[in-house]
């Protein structure tokens, strides 16, 4: 582990489902085997669709969910293997924002009581002081401190998200991991908690892992890019080598799949894929991808790519490229 | 070519708790037999009502048509009868929604569903609306549509179901089809099989579609036109490529430019997005003025005045902008 | 709903349980319940200082109908006793026996509402088994059993009630639990240190009560009617005169004087709608979105 | 997940569901103040010291707790549930004998509650703020909150005194003579009273549940896209919505059929209908424990069959269980 790498994640799975009493048991793979590291003060995307396992990923780093195997490390803690206390202690260096405004804010509580809470409950500060950092907070995310007192339902979405990175700022984490922090916003909005979150990590140095299914996005804010596909990374590089030099056949796929805001010249005839991604549940030998791949070779239906290195660290799993 | 579909005019308020809510004001469209129109804005402009309207759903109460015409080949549809309104719902004009997930009745089978729709708008046997459902379920390339016919919506992924919504809506040959955000909830991978098959479709048919979203980058991989609209009001409309190259309108240029369109060579100059201060004003407390002055720019006293109504800068573009010139200049 | 600008406009704060408060008020249902609820409690516990009337003395002949004498106002039951004075001094047995089941009811079925829908797995699968087989049995015919086996105190009718009528609320619980434990607010709860009994009792509870106290409004309501059945069939306690004590005793006069079942289980029916329209006033409380339908 | 597959696993369920009601009622033989022996007996079945020690022997009451327990459930699963002392016969027969009339009873009251609810919820959400929607949640307020046996008493008033049109007790009239048809119309007319009073409770929650999911129903996508495509009014509420909003009403008419049998105990004594209800009414007044708690097993029977058969109908109605699993 580099001098300056902040979090590494090493054949993590996450698998759910199983025992049940009179039924058979129905394993679902959502993350399968995924290991990346994100540098101090830099940006990790994780790009996927639907079922790819990126928001459980996220989940998986926090320990919200269960972890079926692999480590997490964040700086010099392993947090994969803590309990109780120690655990709880540990998520003080880790916060997360949420994708859905509506739902992250508990609907009962005043809104400076919610960024005061991870306050009092990690015992950060003394008690008389905690009322000013939370009115600092407030102003750090661009709120008036003096709408603490109202309740969630009084913000717009966009003030939620800004509540919600508060919250997540309260601890003085060295990560935030954001799950599709925008992707519910109008675009406009969008643009707004964008800045802002790329301003909060100038500012303060912060670490984000940064979940998401919007490409642009992703290619906006990140330093580096992973793509995952049912349960697997199947490419990751530094933004500039990901996106002008995509390897594996899917990267290539959804990048080509994205509309573009520009005229139509009739030159851009993409390669669309069929189907959907096959559920989490069956999963198929061989390459994942095979199924809807274009370009699959006999090969891929039978074992799977490992994920090796193209060339200046640019990572991708496809028999193709060997 | 001539208009098929007209709008004129056409008001229509909401009554709330908080007051009178003009959720169309003074919209005026046309459509042309077989193209693509785009309306685009964002979430509460009025881009969805305005589908309502033209299929006569809008919830009433709290909602009313209190102005305007809708004319479908010289027929004003906000005068038509009720049972007038049946036939041209799903037989002349149809549409498909957001949520594949939800619009789709759970109990029901997708061959039948469809099937439905063919019987309710042709003297036809019910063997044959089946048949014709299996058709349609081709057409929209759903693979084994013998067997799919017989699934029930729960059974099919969310782009299938988008598809069975597609072959439903163009199973009685309508003349027009609004797809209102059909692509939102779906992934960019089965997104843009949707694009490419309406695409198709409407090459194949000659249908007309009233596209709606929120999505500059499906405007510009779909429509002919574009009409983009802020708070109850159309603000400026005109060909989609002079609207992505050369927007006149500063919220339409604010639209354009807040987004993170995806580039094919990214540099390592990133600099922060261009963002559109403040939030939309809610519709119950409109001023009289423009209503995008409090969050513009280049506000000048007159817009906080008076509505600026929407004018033609040439022979197809058009914005409602008192500072149009200053705006191009800067 | 009042979205702030970014302009210097004052906002009231809207606590969610002080704008639940305000739609009660406003809703008739609510105010109808109160008012005859208040009336309920004012008529059995200071009737008494205006018409000390012994509702266990004989003072008249035996089935005299509704005003045929001063004496007994509303007539006399099958033995000669007041039937006025019975009404009075029935309401406090038949309302603690509502109470101390509801309250049994609603704890139990919270406990294990809670305990299966937050931890899942083996332990929802347990404790809904236990729910599960408490639905089969029929409770009338339970809460008979055992009061039937042990001595019918207003004690063992108020725990046997308490104990068949749980499993509702257990379900009802483990479902806003479900839902709620999926929220992100959970989650993010946990992230910034909470502890289990912490995100149980002070997260995911708070925000599950509203249709937790409507189901407790109504249990109180259930549990009434259930001492009023179990009364009927006479086995209520014969030591607590309560106004299913007199339905009881008078079921077999129906025929020879209406008043003598008809009147107590008025005042049954009148308590029971009270909390019934309460429920459903809170209901429409929390659930602005239906008020406005 | 094959259909045989899932009726063997609900079947294995009920059958474990049906022990644990046994094991039940043998613990409350146990828990229960005095000599299980006597509560066997029956305490006013004036048990001599003779029977006791038959009782003794045949259940095994000196060896250990399990092996009681071991006899017990041996007994009872064989359909031996004891003898009733009180009315000298085995208690499988009596509770046999009056079964039927409280099947009849509940079934007529359910479906009239399921159907008529139903239809009154559905024309209610037509017009949420209409006057058929008005009375359905004034009657269901009432109906929640009036007792069912006073419901019922103020019917044997109206209807023995005020409009003497109806039969206010028994199953039939035995001083009347005529074939099959005739008693089978006698009984018919003599179940209208108590099938009233134990249905209109639940038919008021069942309206009310309705309207709640039809106006629930109305707003969603799929009622829009039924009326985008053109399909007319009376069949959006009839059939796209309503085969949607039916789903709740068997859920909840399924979970309240121990309410119902509840209800039907005090609605058979107040109108003399000769059921379980009945029975179990008269062998509380005479401490017949036998009978009771065969009365209590066999209700839970009922129950957990009608449970299966919700199961099954719901999976009719819902293809995401049908298909689901």
């Amino acid at each position: 582990m580099s001098e300056n790498t902040l979090l590494e994640v090493q054949d993590l799975k996450v698998h759910f489902g199983g025992k049940k009493l009179f039924r058979k048991a129905q394993i679902v793979h959502a993350v399968d085997g995924v290991s990346f590291s994100v540098p101090k003060g830099q940006t990790l995307g994780i790009v996927g669709e639907s079922g790819s396992g990126k928001t459980t990923t996220a989940l998986a780093v926090l320990r919200l969910v269960p972890i079926t195997a692999g480590t997490i490390r964040i700086g010099d803690v392993e947090i994969s293997s803590l309990e109780k206390e120690d655990l709880r202690e540990a998520r003080r260096k880790v916060q997360m924002v949420f994708q859905d405004p509506y739902s992250s804010l508990d609907p009962r509580r005043r809104v400076g009581d919610i960024v005061r809470e991870p306050l009092d409950l990690m015992n950060i500060g003394e008690e008389e002081d905690r009322d000013q950092m939370v009115h600092d907070l407030f102003v750090q995310v661009g709120l008036r401190p003096e709408l603490a007192s109202l309740f969630p339902h009084q913000f717009s979405g966009g003030q939620r998200q800004r509540i919600g990175l508060a919250r997540a700022l309260a601890t003085k984490p060295e990560l935030i991991v954001c799950d599709e922090p925008v992707s519910a916003l109008d675009v406009a909005v969008q643009a707004q908690i964008l800045n802002l979150m790329r301003k909060l990590q100038e500012d303060l140095g912060l670490t984000y892992l940064f979940i998401s299914h919007d490409l642009g996005v992703v290619q906006h804010l990140c330093d580096h890019v992973a793509v995952m596909y049912l349960g697997q990374i199947v490419e990751q590089a530094d933004r500039i080598s990901l996106f002008s030099n995509p390897q594996h056949p899917y990267t290539k796929a959804l990048l080509a799949a994205v509309p573009k805001a520009r005229p139509r010249d009739g030159t851009e005839k993409r390669v669309p894929l069929t189907g959907d991604p096959p559920s989490p549940i069956n999963l198929p030998t061989g390459c994942r991808f095979a199924g809807r791949c274009p370009v699959a070779i006999e090969k891929c239906h039978s074992i799977a790519p490992a994920l090796k290195d193209r060339g200046n660290g640019h990572l991708a799993s496809c028999h193709l490229l060997d | 070519m001539a208009a098929i579909l007209s709008i004129k005019d056409l008001v229509v308020d909401f009554k709330t708790r908080a007051g009178n809510a003009r959720v169309l004001n003074e919209i005026s469209l046309e459509l042309e037999s077989g193209e693509i129109l785009g309306i685009v804005g964002e979430s509460g402009c009025g881009k969805s009502m305005t589908a309502l309207s033209i299929m006569g759903l809008v919830p009433s109460p709290p909602g009313k048509i209190t102005n305007g015409s809708i004319s479908l080949d010289g027929e004003d549809l906000v005068q038509a009868s009720t049972a007038r309104m049946r036939q041209v719902r799903g037989g002349i004009i149809s549409m498909i929604f957001q949520e594949p997930m939800t619009s789709l009745n759970p109990v029901f089978r997708v061959g039948d569903q469809i099937a439905e729709c063919v019987l309710l708008h042709e003297d036809i046997s019910k063997a044959d609306a089946w048949a014709r459902a299996v058709e349609m379920l081709t057409k929209v390339g759903i693979p084994e549509p013998e067997i799919r016919a017989r699934a029930y919506p729960h059974e099919l992924s969310g782009g299938m179901r988008q598809r069975v919504m597609i072959a439903m809506a163009l199973s009685c040959r309508p003349r027009i089809l609004i797809a209102d955000e059909p692509t939102t909830a779906l992934d960019v991978t089965v997104q843009a099989q949707i694009f490419d098959l309406l695409n198709d479709l409407q090459r194949e048919t000659g249908t007309a579609i009233i596209m709606i979203t929120h999505d500059m980058g499906a405007i510009a991989e779909l429509a002919d036109r574009v009409a983009v609209m802020y708070a109850g009001h159309i603000i400026e409309s005109g060909k989609t490529e002079d609207i992505l190259t050369n927007p006149q309108h500063p919220y339409t240029r604010g639209l354009i430019a807040c987004v993170p369109h995806l580039e094919e060579n990214p540099t390592e100059d990133r600099p922060y997005l261009s963002e559109i201060k403040g939030v939309v004003p809610s519709l119950t407390e409109l001023g009289k003025g423009c209503a995008f002055a409090p969050r513009c720019p280049y506000k000048t006293p007159i817009c906080e005045e008076e509505r600026p109504h929407i004018e033609a800068v040439d022979k197809t573009h058009s914005v409602a902008c008192y500072n149009v010139k200053y705006v191009v200049a800067v | 709903m009042a979205v702030i600008e970014s302009s210097q406009d004052i906002v009231q704060s809207q606590s969610p349980w002080r704008e639940a408060a305000r739609a009660f008020r406003q809703s008739w249902a609510g105010m109808l319940g109160i008012f005859i609820l208040i009336l309920v409690i004012l008529f059995t516990f200071v009737g008494p200082f205006f018409y000390p009337v012994d509702p266990f003395e004989i003072i008249w002949a035996p089935l005299t109908p509704p005003g045929a004498t001063e004496r007994a106002p509303l007539g006399t039951d099958y033995l000669g006793r007041d039937i006025l004075a019975g009404l009075i001094h029935g309401g406090p047995a038949t309302l603690y026996v509502g109470l101390v089941a509801g309250i049994i009811t609603i704890t139990i079925g919270i406990l294990v509402g809670a305990f299966a829908g937050f931890y899942r797995g083996m332990v929802d699968e347990f404790l809904m088994r236990i729910t599960e087989f408490f639905q089969v049995l029929p409770a009338l015919l339970f809460a008979m059993v055992l009061v039937t086996l042990f001595t019918p105190t207003i004690y063992v009718v108020s725990l046997a009630i308490g104990i068949v009528s749980w499993p509702t609320t257990a379900r009802l619980t483990r479902a806003e639990f479900l839902r709620i434990r999926n929220l992100e607010y959970v989650n993010a709860a946990r992230s910034i240190g909470a502890k289990n009994r912490r995100i149980i009792w002070r997260v995911i509870l708070p925000n599950a009560l509203a249709p937790l106290i409507v189901a407790a409004t109504l249990t109180v309501g259930i549990a009434i009617l259930f001492e009023a059945g179990l009364s009927f069939l006479g086995l209520g306690d014969p030591n607590m005169f309560s106004w299913g004590l007199m339905i009881g005793a008078g079921r077999e006069y129906i025929l020879d004087g209406w008043w003598v079942v008809t009147l107590p289980g008025f005042m049954i029916f009148l308590t029971v709608l009270g909390f019934s329209l309460v429920g459903d006033g809170l209901n429409d409380a929390f659930n602005p979105k239906l008020r406005e339908r | 997940m094959t259909m045989t597959l899932m009726v063997a696993r609900r079947l294995l369920h009920a059958f474990l569901l049906i022990l644990a009601v046994l094991v039940l009622n043998f613990l409350l033989i146990h828990i229960a103040p005095g000599d299980p022996a006597d509560v066997i007996a029956g305490e006013m079945g004036g048990a001599t010291e003779e029977m006791l020690a038959d009782i003794r022997k045949t259940y095994g009451l000196d060896k250990p707790v399990y092996v009681q327990l071991g006899v017990y459930l041996t007994r009872a699963l064989q359909g031996d549930l004891g003898q009733s002392f009180f009315y000298n016969a085995p208690v499988l027969d009596l509770v046999a004998g009056r079964a039927g009339p409280t099947i009849l009873l509940v079934a007529t009251a359910l479906l009239f509650a399921v159907f008529v609810g139903t239809m009154l919820g559905v024309l209610a959400s037509h017009k949420p703020k209409g006057i058929v929607s008005g009375l359905v949640t004034v009657v269901s307020v009432i109906g929640y909150s009036a007792p069912i046996f006073w419901t019922g008493m103020m019917l044997v008033i109206l209807f023995a005194w005020v409009y003497p049109i109806f039969p206010i007790a028994n199953m039939y009239d035995i001083t009347r003579g005529g074939g099959f048809f005739d008693r089978v119309v006698d009984i018919l007319y003599h179940l209208v009273l108590p099938a009233l009073t134990l249905g209109i409770v639940y038919l008021a929650q069942y309206a009310r549940l309705t309207r709640a999911s039809m106006l629930e129903i109305l707003g969603s996508d799929y009622i829009r896209t039924a009326r985008a495509k053109g399909v007319a009014e009376v069949k959006v509420y009839g059939h796209h919505a309503l085969r949607n909003a039916i789903l709740p009403v068997v859920t909840i008419a399924g979970l309240q059929f121990g309410s119902i049998i509840s209800g039907a105990v005090l609605v058979e004594t107040v109108f003399s209908w000769p059921g379980l209800g009945t029975l179990a009414f008269e062998s509380i007044l005479a401490r017949d424990y036998p009978t009771i708690l065969g009365i209590l097993f066999f209700s839970s029977l009922l129950v957990i069959a009608a449970n299966l058969i919700t199961d099954l109908v719901y999976r009719l109605v819902d293809p995401r269980i049908r298909t689901g699993g």
